[in-house]
């Protein structure tokens, strides 16, 4: 019995808060995020850290680590709000590695695993439902392929990815398809944080070769979907305490009536309750990371148990975090509220807090 | 306890209700030139300052006839009645009671006839919360005070004409509250500088405003010098009822149900949600007690027993309200919710997830959450000051 | 437009509050709860003083006054936790005056109205179900009246009353059955609030007149149902503002680290938000009040909105009057607990919150 | 990271589970000499003080296995390994660390034969959060201290029969943690008199205790003179792990379905509620939250990474689950949820509704989620003190 991490865990989440600061502070994420949420050159080097491979066997030209190795850097990375699509990316991985054939594989991890390619995965159509049949965009047998019809709304990071992974109703159930950036048409959309692009895919008329669709069981559906809330949670997880960090270093400084504001109830009370949610969150995502590879038949309870906590939880530190600031909080020059808007996003992303309370219910044997 | 209204009260509410239907017309037929009618009208009609003495231009209206007349402007979506509601809401107030003669007659019109725009100089860099710690200095220099110093958090500074401004002539003080004076300075002065400051949900209504050496002559000083906390206090305590803000409340809460009603939550209808339904149950609760709580306030100042901090009860569920119905529309709505105003699926044109990037304005706005406790525990139940 | 009280409703509120003081302070109210829950001295006082007749016409030998009066009445007596079954004569004068015919009028209310018989009503048979349904109790024609069956679990202070207004399903649909406690077999059931005792009532094989039994719609037991949220949410106003006022004196007074624990936002603040909670449920309940009978239309809603608040409200605030106390709040000796365990006995009296926000849902039209 | 045990570590927890087959029979089953019984085993097991050193008769039991001994305890709801709760909580390591080898002899086995239970004289009237504020004096004289003063909130107290006592032996301190002196003291001394407390669930857990000129023997003070506040403070750092407490908190959980299960709301099966359900499901993500948190924490003080006041976390989740757990029950089965045991309707024999009645003993009695908060705030985040 083990619930801490490795030297070489440690080590990694390290160099990733360092990458954040020193090649990615918060002036660089606005920037990057301003311009679309993309930067060829950091991206490159991620790759060369070998960060985009995690969770790539070594055969394929990745670390062959697990989720909880993705856990650290997801959290490391979002410590400083980074904007780069490296929980896509992630997700792309283990989509590919689960519902790809071994041709797709080797044709796909090595350059997804250097960053030579951005992918990204779309699963549902619907803006508050986790189902099969939430998934409407559809792909019908068409010549030696298929031809796709529909439309995926909600897509993460596709306005910066070369390849994208779309769920579909296939001819026989549901299925990924595969398509390049120049095949279909991607439209950004305009949404509360702008350090997690999102855009629109139409697939109406697309066509694609019989390779380019992986089938997938609902299993495999819901495996991915929880990977993405763990990547969410994870985030949310970093974010959090560089929020509370934030907000706790206000407090010591700002003097109200003579005192510092930290020293009134009024607000340490508040950062000792949002000290006790993070925590909470934390440890409770940290088990559904190792979950993912270790135990992967109590993944589900783990993540909903997680994910359910860490959405309302981080969205109050967010208003919390801003609320303690003062006016100054909530100016879009000061950082505060960048992750006010990031804990927005984070709601509902791979289901809401009563998505996975709901199921927690169900699988306590309500 | 009597909810009915008087034969007389009844008729101002017609009056109001026909005013509206002659004069407000539905929001697309409106032209350019509409707001300026409107503001011609209601002044015509003596809506604006209302309950102002007829002495000053007002109307000497009623508390329960103000009350009428803002719950019925709130329920038909009206613009305001006059657009300097700063100059409306205190600096008019302030004039009124502490202001010469040539005070009174050179700003009071202007404030009714929407012609100036006031802000309102209180909040300094390093005091949000702690209103009386101001550092913004004026010296007498002959017949001018010379101000130089800092103020921010300025709501509506980027585009008024006039501020009314806080300033300390006397430093060493046995109390903060003592050795301020306010003074009436034109935006326009020399060595006033205006840097709008951008909100979170990318808005610019407030700015800092930068003071150095602008000059401003002795007859703009209100009230007496040192007097400025006075001055203000009584300014803050001319507290607008709430009513309008309630009936605004009550349609974002039918909006809400509306798009309750068509919205899906995993697949299904929200509106059978059993939580769904309850915490909009609980959204109306809250609206509807800040509305008897107001109703009974109101009735206190009818009968002039003295109110004390009451209102700070509804600031509070105000707050809360803001936060709270914002975030679950957002919430409710998925991945649509998130989206801004241009996005294929944003909820109503994005009005929910950009409401829920400006709760600060009205919560930190009106003295934080903290400060209103503060002053309930404190003032209302008597507990020792911090 | 006015919602304040009347002169003669703030002379009968001071008239109540001092009765409490004077007559039946809290060691009283001790002993009175411990002995079963009636005094049959004070009881005639409060009769002679004619708070038993507010509701009933002066035609019957009341005052002819409205449910926003017993509001008060109700309130008042509550801040001083008055154990006397002042609110079930109250709930039971309305079921006479709603369902019985002129003679029973006529037979009942005067003695009702001077306190010579102690009434009480008792509706549903399922501890927590609002609904004709979660009526079990039977009343069937049996020679020239009728025969009782099953039981009455939840009768609030049975052990007291000298007649009991029971509700059945009768031949005819619902019906009250009126029967004298000698008729019955009443066994006290111990609750968690003492000042506010309840009872089971066997009615089995109980033969009653045909004289007996009132016939009742569905509207008219809602309509009771209402009175009796009203009553409770009335007297849930009166206790909560002194478990407040308790609170508040103690936070003045008791020093800790150097200074009054109400110094610290972390008492103080919580003061504030009790307070809040009080004047708002307050308010929602005057209202309902009122609504009772110059709004009946309005009335299910402002008693769900009213009934709704308080219940979670009053519920915080017993838990916060005894916790910010410390160790000595929950001591038996000190009255605090008293406040706290009325609080747990009014939750679910008449409809817990749920119960009432459904309810509210469904009025605005969710 | 690795939630697998070692092979020796799971080869303990059947032993610890096939003791528990042999010697732990259905509760009807036992008969009244079960208890000493049960005792004299585990104390043969070397399970009483599991972790203390093999010198005072403990086991030197590592961090994993003593908290594999507690969880399967919690999870067989067996009686606890050893009566004096608190000896072997604080006053076991207490002596071991600060007492003379007198003492150690004297009262350590008593205390693992569960041949003496102790309480703690800490609180006195008027501090009771402010733990310091000693004002029970003792005063030496010749080769005794004569202890006056008072002590309340002494849980156990009834049936104690000795008290680890803080005493002030001087008065004039520059901080209030100087000048403390730690006394044994038996409870039938000459001089001491118990009063019980009834709580307001009629329980008499606890008690004020009045000493007038108790003669305490100077071989019976603990520590230095003065060095009380050390003795103390190191007591309390002497944090159990939380292990059994989050087991018989999950047990709890499965009873409160149980009840959801076969209870019914307005009419319908409660457990088709979402908002029931939702509520149980964040009840069992606070307290799986605790587990996960107090396994961090093991973790790090396996490492002997040394663990500051993070325990304060699950303090705080404990206390809300506590009130709030018992209050969902009581109110989620209406009337029949109020009656106490012995009422024809109660419910689970009225255990709810008597729980409702006694969170205070945890929610006060560790310190106040107020307390816990401060210490969070100022401890781990480095908020300046009150």
């Amino acid at each position: 019995m083990n619930f801490g991490f490795t030297e070489e865990q440690n080590l990694l989440r390290d160099q990733v808060e360092r990458f954040m600061q020193d090649s990615c502070p918060i002036t660089r994420v606005r920037e990057i995020s301003d311009a679309g949420g993309f930067d060829a050159d950091l991206w490159k080097q991620i790759g060369e850290l070998g960060w985009l491979g995690l969770l790539i066997p070594e055969a394929f030209g990745g670390l062959g680590l697990k989720w909880i190795d993705q856990v650290v850097v997801l959290e490391a990375a979002a410590t400083g709000l980074c904007p780069l699509p490296m929980a896509s990316q992630a997700l792309a991985s283990t989509a590919i590695l689960t519902c790809a054939n071994d041709d797709q594989k080797s044709n796909w991890l090595p350059q997804l695993a250097r960053g030579e390619a951005v992918y990204t995965l779309g699963l549902y159509d619907d803006a508050n439902w986790i189902d099969p049949a939430a998934i409407t965009a559809t792909a019908k047998a068409s010549g030696d392929g298929y031809v796709l019809g529909g439309k995926k709304p909600f897509v993460n990071d596709a306005g910066s990815a070369d390849y994208l992974l779309l769920a579909v109703q296939g001819p026989n159930g549901l299925a990924l398809a595969a398509v390049a950036k120049d095949e279909v048409r991607i439209t950004a959309q305009p949404t509360m944080d702008n350090t997690k692009p999102m855009a629109s895919v139409d697939l109406e008329d697309v066509q694609i070769g019989a390779d380019r669709l992986l089938p997938m069981t609902a299993g495999q559906l819901y495996h991915l979907t929880d990977c993405g809330a763990l990547a969410v949670t994870a985030e949310m997880v970093g974010a959090g305490s560089a929020m509370l960090e934030l907000t706790g270093e206000y407090a010591k400084q700002r003097v109200q009536f003579g005192k510092p504001i930290g020293q009134y109830q009024g607000v340490k009370h508040r950062l000792a309750d949002m000290y006790v949610d993070l925590e909470s969150y934390r440890s409770l995502c940290y088990f559904a990371g190792w979950c993912a590879d270790d135990d992967p038949k109590e993944l589900a309870r783990a993540v909903s148990l997680a994910k359910g906590y860490a959405s309302d939880a981080f969205n109050q530190i967010g208003i919390d975090g801003v609320g303690l600031h003062g006016a100054i909080g909530f100016t879009a020059e000061y950082d505060a509220q960048l992750f006010l808007k990031r804990s927005k996003w984070a709601r509902p992303m791979f289901g809401d807090s009563d998505f996975h309370l709901d199921r927690v219910a169900s699988l306590g044997g309500l | 306890m009597d909810f009915d209204y008087t034969a007389e009260e009844n008729a101002f509410r017609e009056e109001v209700r026909r005013f509206i239907d002659d004069n407000l017309p539905p929001k697309k037929e409106r032209d350019k030139n509409f707001l300026a009618t409107w503001l011609e009208k209601v002044r015509a009609k003596g809506w604006v300052g209302f309950s102002w003495p007829k002495e000053f231009g007002g109307s000497a209206g009623g508390l329960i006839e103000q009350t009428i007349l803002r719950e019925e402007m709130a329920l038909a979506k009206a613009p305001p009645l006059g657009t300097s509601m700063m100059g409306l809401a205190w600096v008019g107030p302030g004039i009124m009671e502490y202001g010469t003669e040539e005070q009174k007659r050179k700003f009071i019109p202007d404030i009714l006839d929407s012609k100036v725009t006031w802000c309102t100089g209180y909040s300094e860099p390093n005091h949000g919360s702690d209103l009386a710690a101001i550092q913004c200095k004026a010296e007498l220099h002959g017949d001018n005070y010379i101000v130089n110093g800092q103020k921010i958090w300025t709501t509506g500074a980027p585009w008024s004409q006039w501020i009314i401004l806080l300033t300390r002539t006397q430093f060493d003080v046995a109390s903060k509250h003592d050795g301020i004076t306010c003074l009436l300075v034109p935006m326009d002065a020399p060595g006033v500088e205006v840097r709008p400051i951008e909100n979170m949900a990318g808005d610019k209504h407030f700015a800092e405003i930068f003071f150095t050496d602008v000059e401003v002559p002795v007859e703009h000083r209100l009230g007496a010098e040192g007097d400025g906390w006075k001055v203000t206090v009584s300014a803050l305590a001319n507290e607008r009822s709430s009513i309008g803000e309630v009936t605004q409340m009550f349609a974002k809460l039918e909006n809400l149900k509306e798009l309750v009603k068509s919205t899906k939550k995993q697949g299904k209808p929200a509106h059978e949600d059993p939580g769904v339904r309850r915490k909009v149950a609980q959204f109306e609760m809250k609206i509807a007690a800040m509305k008897y709580n107001g109703l009974r306030y109101l009735t206190k100042q009818i009968k002039g027993e003295p109110l004390s901090s009451e209102t700070s009860v509804n600031k509070l569920h105000r707050a809360s309200l803001e936060i709270e119905m914002d975030d679950f529309a957002v919430e409710l709505t998925g991945q649509a919710g998130l989206q801004l105003r241009g996005g294929e699926d944003a909820v109503d044109g994005g009005t929910w997830s950009k409401s829920a990037l400006n709760w600060p304005n009205v919560v930190i706005g009106g003295g934080t959450p903290n400060i209103q406790r503060n002053i309930i525990a404190e003032r209302l139940l008597g507990m020792p000051k911090d």
